[in-house]
């Protein structure tokens, strides 16, 4: 060997701990971002077992209880066509929730793959690329979104499509951004020396390093898209009836007689709303420093 | 490039003959020029001439130091040396073939195997996000090396022990190691695929000086144990020194000296080396009389704007008439000791 | 900023702030008018502002009789092919001109020239032709007897040739006349168009029936129905129309004293229209059962809070057409699952209809443009379910629901929608078989007994004989239903109690308008 | 300096080809066209053909597409298909000086509100001050727009009557520059809201980034008082990314303009944009269109100037 | 020589969570007027946060100094109060940095960055201020101050931006000055510039400074005494002569051993095995031991003293523990 054995050393004893625990604790001492996993856990679990735990159908009518006050009867009242209110609220954030995470998983996977190969490679194919992202962003989303929804057919599907195709964007800039800074990085490069296909060094190597940020925009993108949601309802494009989302719930109150008379029934929504794009924020949060290896614990 | 010197012509030809056979590496008029961009809107203004006609060889078993100052063009010339950055021109010969031109299909097996870099920061150039043995292991695999993974595991055992680090650490990620112990993960997978040529760019400038030795001394050993050869890149002389058989001195990504480490220490011969050992602070022993410092005015010209001429000349204490005009040549000046200076004319 | 004997107490209020609108009618619409030429604007606010400054040859009361405008009198041949108009003789164009027959010739003659590119081509498609008989006198010869044509070609508004009548008619649509410098006889003249602010009228001193009592009208657009109301609540505006949605909040408003509401049956129905074209719906016992699941008395109290009458078939009680007596299919969901058994449809195993190892489903469609009706498809939705029909519902953006279900395409299963009904009550346009091709005939209605009827009613001349022959024809609508009549529209305004004048009624909301004031 | 706004303009050029091509298209995938107001009995469907041809909506989307650029390469925005014989462009000089103004006010409101609460957060960190100032920007980023806008109505314009309505002026007063700010403070402040929480979240991390820098510890070492170091030394710093921001947020200010301008009745471009996209008026949209990318361009622009002016590390 | 600054027992610790990180492990030493004393040690052993202890600009709230005394002339800077504090920084003690590319604000030119120093201490008028700039630009090399005062830092090369911080810190006439790093960062032939510019103006200013750097060469180049720390701990204080020649502490003289000489061959480096201490270790006995090949039983076993073996020299090791008793 001729290797001095000193070198060897004996003392080390490795304490094994995982990436993943490292960031665990790391989470865990952003106190708000563990309020906010605490409350997403309890909202998802409403979603899943709204069927369980919701007390009325959520579509059943009961036209004479029309604007029924939070009491026995029903808990958070009921709406404008005398259907259960907390029903509705559990059924919504299905939807509220479905639309949110698909469409945010399908943006987030258009902005990847389209910013990583634009990252990687750069040149003139990112240029062109980038030109189209700038493209689609100088687009007001809005307008995009009332575009695209007149375009097709309206449906819980097109909804999420939409989403997915006004939202890819930023994940786009965001990843080639890391790509951009990752590629020219010492690993990356130790890579390249040993022979690593790209393909490879895209998807094993840089990828994993580039998911903290990615994971960040898409707990903030889902909270977005609930409120994009709601912003279409206002102006009649949401979800289709008789689904309840929280978004076409909050847009059938906005009428003064429902504000200023019935009050709670735009409130629960509005909350759930809030609640949840908070949770969602205080979990990007969260993950930010987690996923940040610069931020030391 | 060869000497232009009539002097001494057969023996010149002897020593070059005799290197001949045990080259391993020829480096002939390199260059590479990177696009400069600038304002908001990024278009090319002019080139960084980060390395710019250099040309040199390394035999077979030696260690080339290579030095100078920061942005001089040492990684660059490093990192083109195996095709990291694709030359602007010159060829790079290893064991004769050039592998400036080879698609990266015919590289992979050859250079990507056969040369080898250790990184200079331990921190960035382990994946943070793969374990010690997966790091290891991918390589092997990707070459398809060793039959199966029974194998591979033995070889990465065998690697482990011989950088001194315990085996049981195998599962453990980059994270979970000092800076000391990454550069050792850093030379064993540079060794996994059993290369002959090893480029480190200053593989242990970011460590702490106790750690250091150890490292300097590992990659001494290694060299014996496995015949390693080393283009061995810092900005310390000292270090350098302690290492290289034969040192090359930089200045703006040219080549100003190349000679063995003896000749080049005792008796620099461009005025920049000159100046540049000088300047290094050195311990004195008690009583010992300070040497003399040449201090240089003026900072390093930017890679830009290159200075006409000979591109030292601006800070040059020995500076001729003629250097502002006319690049001098890299020749040999004294046997095996070559320079670009006009006063070697 | 005037401050004459005009203005009033109110004027106090906001130190001044009401002088410039004091003394002026300010309407309140979501709206924006399009373009002032009733020879080319098809949508409402066009219509209402053209009604402000434009006037016809005859107009209608609030019970939808003809009534003298620029014409004095009028009278038709024995064939009913022949109506002469005399015209009144003190009327003047707002630019100071003397109106006269030429006028008219010319305006009713614009939809007829072959170069004419706009929608109005069909009221006067019977006109064969038109005569000046003297300054004050004009004839028009039909090519057939049209009962119609007194309340709805005659009420065209009349447009100055001495403007107009060199531009080619081409280029009639796009002339600045339509936006920028409309001319009239109306009681009021166009002042200003605030693009997407407002339009302002200003109160013609000339007007023939004499001056008209505000100071101006201010027709203000505000897009959003809540800022509607809250702007009528601070007297930002001084009468709007109500729709249903809003009609608990004016009835508050009203409590408070801020507003007076008035309200009745407005000349429209809405329904439920099946495609006959499909499968499902030709039978006409399935229809029947359909309209027996519907339970349209609490869609009246809940969704509408009372503003409407149950419909049992097309009409609209408002109109002086309107037939009482027709078949009733009232709501009665096991009734309605008896008559689909014996049509045929049993429940499978899910609990849905099923004929031939085919499921009763549809998708129903209806627009994202109407709240009420979003609703209502809801409910509808509900109530198929409970008798084992599933129902889909689409909600689309207006443009592409238009496209969807009118000819050629006629892409829907069923649809919640409405008719208004216009001036004349002829149905013709809603169940002639010949209005499938092309027409307003969407369900693809046929039933010959009706045609005939139908094809009947414009040429009477006499109002009973008319109104028999229509209450016939929708009597036999109405055994078919081919649509599930829903209910009759009840319209409703609101405007602030110093407004006097308006009260609603479906024939002409803004009749006798210049004899309107704010005290 | 010119030179280079000229070269970003001349670079913006595809980009709006780009952007008018997409919206093009996606138009004439929109089912429907103008005649979809005219449902009325007595209209017959022959002269909505003859309109439909007379306005060329019959020809191919290529030759409709190359038809309108051509018109618009001259400045030519064509005519509404609604409001017949209405230049487009009338509509946009019309609308557009609104349109800008609520988004200037607003985001002037934004920055003064948001900066020095993020700042604030920034230096006080994880304190209770902090928490509340995160707690209450989530709380804006997560209540819609429309929601606050009309509450805002209720209460504080119907309710308590200190402000107006909605509308950009009282109608029929004379000009005056107090009606005007009086009008406009409710939609900017309901149009700021959005982006406050956003900007607030920026400038908080964008300080915390910044009190982490060298020079942050040199201005500590050099004695200076704490206020000093944080106006003079950190600010300044901070401010540079959140100008990139400014670039960012202004498509979102355009978006939610439309339903800002709705509450309000505000007669701004985002509300004849939905006007004319539910009415299908072509050559309205495609205007709006161009328009809106066309701020958003010249806002990245100034963005970018404004950066070079902060950043002298930045050079032309 | 009287003493200007004198510290004693300072512990400086950082929470990590529930662990300590003590840093600064109870320190003594002094600084004597115009003398310049050499701090050196392996990364993370505590010297840089022994300098911002002195400057009170301990990272808080995770950082505290936890006990002990900085006595500048007989004043302790420990427990005076930030406002306090604000008159000493940069008046009385200035520091320069490890980075000059970061240390300098980017968005204000080098003539506000200089000036408003000048204004703020010397309270002197923007006038006299300028003239004050120039003088010391001037003094540390610069051709043309007056023009680089409106010069913004992103234009200057490393060298000339130590330079100017260089300048900046001596502006106020420091009675000390702590360099932390304050060459690492630059290239060796301007190292050498600026050691010669540090070198001269202490000789005329007669400035106290504590010259932090891991660089034996360049603690060679400037420094009378050398404090060498280890894990936060002093392990030896000697003169720059006695270190080199005959180093006590192991680790000393591991340190030294394990440096490539420039001119002198040595077969192969001496390293020191194993690695430092993971900071927040917790560690019985000699904090050295398990890297010490002098190491025994004791060692491991109880921490030794500074012990005091002359007027100007102290070590903290067993093997010389009977020459002399703290
Ligand atoms: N990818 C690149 N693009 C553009 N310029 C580059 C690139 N890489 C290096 N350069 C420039 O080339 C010159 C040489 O850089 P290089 O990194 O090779 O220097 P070096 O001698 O390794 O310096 P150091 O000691 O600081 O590592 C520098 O001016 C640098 O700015
Ligand atoms: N902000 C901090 N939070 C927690 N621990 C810290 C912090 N800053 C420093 N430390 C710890 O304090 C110890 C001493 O750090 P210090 O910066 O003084 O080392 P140093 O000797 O200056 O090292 P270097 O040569 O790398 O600058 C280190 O072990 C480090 O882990
Ligand atoms: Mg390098
Ligand atoms: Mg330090």
């Amino acid at each position: 060997m001729g290797n001095d054995p000193i070198f060897i050393d004996e003392s080390q004893n490795y304490i094994h701990e995982p990436i993943g625990k490292v960031m665990l604790r790391k989470y865990m001492k952003n106190k708000l971002a563990v309020i906010g996993a605490v409350l997403l856990i309890v909202i998802i679990g409403c979603a899943v077992f709204a069927p369980i735990i919701a007390p009325a159908d959520p579509s059943k009518q009961v036209l004479v209880d029309k604007l029924s006050p939070p009491g026995e009867k029903y808990v958070l009242g009921a709406d404008n066509l005398g259907r259960d209110t907390l029903s509705r609220l559990l059924y919504g954030a299905r939807v509220s929730l479905l639309v949110g995470f698909v469409s945010v998983a399908g943006s987030i996977f258009i902005g990847t793959v389209i910013g990583a190969v634009a990252g990687y490679y750069g040149g003139k194919l990112d240029a062109v690329l980038m030109r189209f992202v700038d493209a689609v962003i100088s687009f007001p989303s809005l307008f995009l979104l009332i575009t695209l929804v007149t375009i097709f057919e309206p449906s819980l599907m097109t909804l999420i499509g939409v989403f997915a195709i006004f939202g890819w964007t930023g994940t786009a800039r965001l990843v080639r951004g890391e790509f951009l800074s990752l590629r020219s990085a010492e690993f990356v490069l130790a890579a390249r020396t040993l022979g690593i296909r790209n393909v490879r060094i895209i998807f094993s190597h840089i990828l994993p390093n580039a998911m903290g940020p990615i994971i960040v925009s898409a707990t903030l993108g889902i909270g977005g898209v609930i409120l994009g949601e709601a912003a279409l309802s206002y102006l009649g494009l949401g979800i289709q009836p008789p689904t309840p989302s929280w978004g076409n719930m909050l847009q059938s109150a906005q009428n003064p007689q429902i504000m200023l008379g019935a009050w709670w029934y735009p409130l629960f929504p509005g909350f759930m709303i809030l609640i949840t794009v908070l949770a969602f924020n205080f979990v990007g949060d969260g993950l930010r420093d987690a996923f940040d290896p610069k931020i030391s614990e | 490039m060869g000497s232009t010197s009539f002097l001494e012509p057969i023996q010149q030809k002897k020593i070059s003959d005799s290197r001949e056979q045990e080259t391993l590496l020829e480096v002939r008029n390199l260059k590479m020029h990177f696009p400069v961009k600038a304002g908001i809107i990024q278009r090319t203004v002019g080139h960084v001439k980060a390395v710019d006609d250099i040309s040199f060889t390394v035999k077979k078993g030696e260690t080339l130091g290579i030095v100078g100052e920061s942005g001089c063009g040492k990684s660059t010339m490093g990192r083109t040396l195996i095709r990291l950055y694709e030359p602007t021109d010159g060829s790079v010969l290893f064991g004769g073939t050039d592998i400036t031109k080879l698609p990266e299909k015919e590289l992979r097996p050859l250079i990507r195997r056969k040369i080898q870099m250790i990184f200079q920061d331990p921190y960035a150039s382990l994946n943070p996000r793969k374990s010690l043995g997966n790091l290891l292991n991918e390589p092997m695999k990707v070459h398809g090396l060793y039959g199966n993974q029974k194998e591979r595991d033995e070889k990465i055992k065998e690697l482990l022990e011989v950088v001194g680090l315990h085996s049981s650490a195998i599962n453990h990620y980059p994270h979970e190691f000092s800076g000391g112990q990454r550069q050792r993960i850093g030379i064993a997978r540079s060794l996994v695929l059993n290369p002959e040529l090893i480029i480190a760019d200053e593989a242990v400038s970011a460590l702490d000086v106790s750690i250091q030795a150890q490292i300097i001394n590992l990659l001494e050993d290694l060299q014996e144990e496995f015949n390693l050869t080393y283009i061995f890149i810092s900005h310390d002389l000292s270090v350098v020194r302690h290492i290289a058989d034969r040192v090359g001195v930089m200045y703006l990504g040219k080549m100003a000296e190349l000679a063995d480490k003896d000749d080049l220490y005792k008796e620099p011969l461009h005025p920049y080396t000159q100046a540049l050992l000088s300047a290094v602070p050195a311990i004195r022993s008690k009583g010992a009389k300070n040497r003399e410092r040449i201090v240089l005015k003026g900072d390093i010209p930017s890679a830009v704007n290159q200075p006409s001429g000979c591109v030292f000349h601006t800070r040059c204490p020995m500076k001729m008439k003629v250097c502002e005009t006319v690049p001098p040549q890299f020749q040999e000046a004294r046997p095996g000791h070559f320079v670009a200076c006009h006063l070697y004319d | 900023a005037c401050s004459d004997g005009e203005v009033t107490v109110k004027g106090e209020e906001k130190e001044g702030s009401q002088s410039e609108t004091a003394g002026k009618l300010m309407l309140g619409t979501t709206a924006a008018p399009t373009l002032f030429n009733p020879y080319y604007s098809t949508d409402t606010s066009s219509s209402t502002l053209e009604g402000f400054m434009f006037s016809g040859l005859v107009t209608v009361d609030q019970d939808f009789n003809p009534e003298g405008d620029l014409a004095e009198s009028w009278e038709f041949s024995e064939d009913g092919l022949k109506w002469t108009f005399h015209l009144r003789e003190n009327v003047k164009w707002h630019d100071g001109e003397p109106f006269s027959a030429d006028d008219v010739v010319f305006s009713y003659g614009i939809p007829l020239d072959e170069d004419y590119v706009g929608p109005r081509g069909l009221p006067f498609e019977i006109i064969e032709e038109i005569n000046k008989v003297d300054e004050h006198t004009v004839e028009f010869v039909l090519s057939e007897p049209y009962a119609p044509f007194i309340t709805i070609t005659a009420q065209f508004e009349v447009l100055p040739k001495h403007i107009l009548g060199d531009v080619p008619i081409a280029d009639l649509g796009k002339h600045k006349f339509n936006t920028k410098e409309p001319i009239g006889t109306g009681p009021f003249k166009f002042k200003e168009w605030k693009e997407g602010e407002y339009i302002e009228l200003a109160a013609n001193e000339d007007y023939f029936l004499g001056k008209p009592k505000l100071g101006g009208i201010i027709y203000k657009i505000v897009p959003d129905m809540n800022t509607l109301m809250a702007q009528l609540e601070v007297g930002d505006i001084n009468m709007t129309s109500i729709s249903p949605q809003y009609i608990e909040t004016a009835n508050k408003l009203e409590e408070k004293g801020k507003v007076v509401v008035s309200s009745g049956p407005a000349n429209a129905f809405e329904y439920i229209g099946y495609n006959l074209r499909n499968e499902l719906f030709q039978d006409k016992k399935v229809r029947q059962a359909l309209t027996h699941a519907i339970d349209k008395e609490s869609i009246v109290t809940a969704i509408l809070d009372g503003a409407g009458t149950v419909a049992d078939g097309p009409g609209s009680p408002a109109n002086w057409a309107f037939n009482p007596d027709m078949p009733k299919f009232d709501y009665d969901p096991e009734l309605a699952k008896k008559m689909l058994k014996e049509a045929g449809w049993e429940p499978n195993s899910e609990g849905i209809l099923e004929k031939d190892g085919k499921k009763f489903e549809f998708v129903l469609k209806t627009t994202s443009a109407n709240e009420v009706r979003q609703q209502i498809a809801e409910v509808a939705q509900q109530q198929f379910k409970e008798i084992g029909i599933k129902t889909t519902i689409e909600v689309l953006e207006w443009s592409a629901y238009v496209e969807q279900t009118s000819p050629p395409n006629w892409n829907f299963d069923a649809m919640v929608a409405g008719w208004s009904i216009g001036s004349d009550p002829d149905p013709t346009w809603f169940w002639h078989s010949s209005e499938i091709e092309n027409g307003l005939n969407y369900n693809g209605y046929a039933n010959e007994k009706v045609d005939a009827l139908l094809s009947e009613n414009t040429k009477v001349s006499d109002l009973g004989e008319r109104k028999a022959i229509i209450a016939e024809a929708d009597g036999i609508v109405a055994e078919d239903q081919p649509n599930t009549f829903l209910y009759y529209v009840e319209g409703s305004l609101a405007n602030s109690p110093n407004l006097h004048g308006p009260s609603y009624n479906a024939s002409n909301t803004y009749y006798n308008l210049h004899e309107w004031y704010i005290e | 300096m010119t030179t280079y706004i000229v070269r970003r303009t001349l670079m913006a050029i595809p980009l709006l080809f780009i952007i008018t091509i997409i919206s093009f298209i996606m138009m004439q995938m929109a089912p429907g066209d103008p005649t979809a107001l005219m449902m009325d009995p007595m209209i017959k469907q022959e002269n909505l053909v003859a309109y439909k041809e007379a306005y060329g909506l019959n020809d191919n989307v290529i030759v409709q597409y190359v038809r309108w650029l051509g018109n618009m390469v001259t400045g030519n925005f064509g005519e509404s298909l609604i409001r017949q014989g209405v230049p487009v462009s009338a509509l946009i000089v019309a609308r557009l000086p609104n349109t800008l103004i609520l988004m200037l006010v607003s985001s002037i409101i934004a920055f003064l509100i948001s900066i020095p609460l993020g700042v604030i957060s920034a230096t006080k960190r994880n304190s209770l001050t902090d928490y509340s100032i995160t707690f209450v920007s989530f709380l804006g980023i997560a209540t819609p727009n429309f929601w606050i806008g009309l509450v805002l109505i209720m209460f504080l314009s119907v309710h308590m009557g200190w402000f107006p309505t909605g509308g950009v002026s009282t109608l029929g007063e004379p000009f005056s520059i107090w009606d005007r700010i009086h009008h406009l403070i409710l939609p900017a402040f309901v149009l700021a809201t959005a982006d406050m929480a956003g900007l607030t979240r920026y400038s908080r991390s964008s300080m915390l980034d910044v009190l982490r820098q060298d020079y942050i510890r040199t201005a500590k070492a050099n004695g200076f008082r704490n206020k000093t170091v944080i106006f003079k030394h950190g600010l300044r710093n901070g401010l540079i990314p959140i100008i990139t921001i400014l670039g960012l947020m202004l498509p979102s200010f355009i978006g939610g303009s439309v339903i800002i301008e709705s509450i309000f009745a505000w007669p701004g471009i985002g509300l004849l944009f939905v006007e004319a996209a539910f009415q299908r008026d072509y050559p309205v949209i495609m205007a709006v269109v161009v328009i809106a990318a066309a701020l958003v361009v010249i806002g990245n622009l100034i963005a970018d100037i404004l950066y070079a002016m902060f950043d002298p590390r930045i050079e032309y | 020589m009287t003493s200007l600054l004198e510290v004693r027992n300072l512990k400086t610790h950082f929470k990590k969570g529930k662990r300590v990180v003590k840093a600064v492990d109870g320190i003594d030493f002094e600084i004597r007027k115009g003398e310049t004393v050499a701090l050196v040690g392996e990364s993370g052993c505590g010297k840089s946060m022994t300098s911002l202890s002195i400057m009170g600009l301990v990272p808080s709230p995770a950082g505290k100094i936890k006990d002990g005394q900085i006595l500048l002339n007989g004043v302790d800077l420990a427990n005076s109060p930030e406002k306090k504090m604000y008159k000493v920084r940069g008046n009385d003690i200035a520091m320069i940095f490890q980075e000059p590319m970061t240390s300098l604000n980017p968005v204000l030119t080098i003539g506000d960055q200089l000036m408003s120093v000048i204004t703020y201490h010397l309270k002197l008028s923007k006038k006299q201020a300028e003239i004050k700039a120039v003088e010391m630009l001037d003094l540390v090399g610069f051709s043309d101050p007056k023009k680089l005062l409106k010069d913004y830092p992103h234009r200057l090369s490393g060298g000339m931006r130590q330079r100017v911080m260089i300048a900046m810190a001596m502006s106020c006439n420091p009675q000390l000055l702590i360099a932390d790093e304050p060459t690492t960062a630059l290239d060796v032939t301007i190292q050498a510039q600026v050691l010669e510019l540090m070198k001269e103006l202490s000789m005329k200013f007669s400035t106290s400074i504590l010259l932090i750097t891991h660089d034996l060469g360049v603690v060679s180049e400037l420094a009378e005494r050398v404090i060498v720390m280890y894990a936060g701990k002093i392990v030896e204080i000697a003169s720059i002569d006695d270190i080199f020649d005959s180093p006590l502490h192991p680790y000393t003289v591991g340190l030294i051993n394990s440096v490539p000489k420039i001119d002198g061959e040595i077969g192969r480096l001496q390293a020191i095995k194993g690695n430092v201490p993971a900071p927040g270790a917790e560690i019985r006995g000699c904090k050295f031991a398990s890297r010490c090949d002098k190491v025994f039983d004791r060692c491991t076993q109880e921490m030794p003293a500074l012990s005091l073996m002359d007027d100007t020299r102290s070590v903290r090791c067993f093997l010389y523990e009977e020459v002399g008793v703290e």
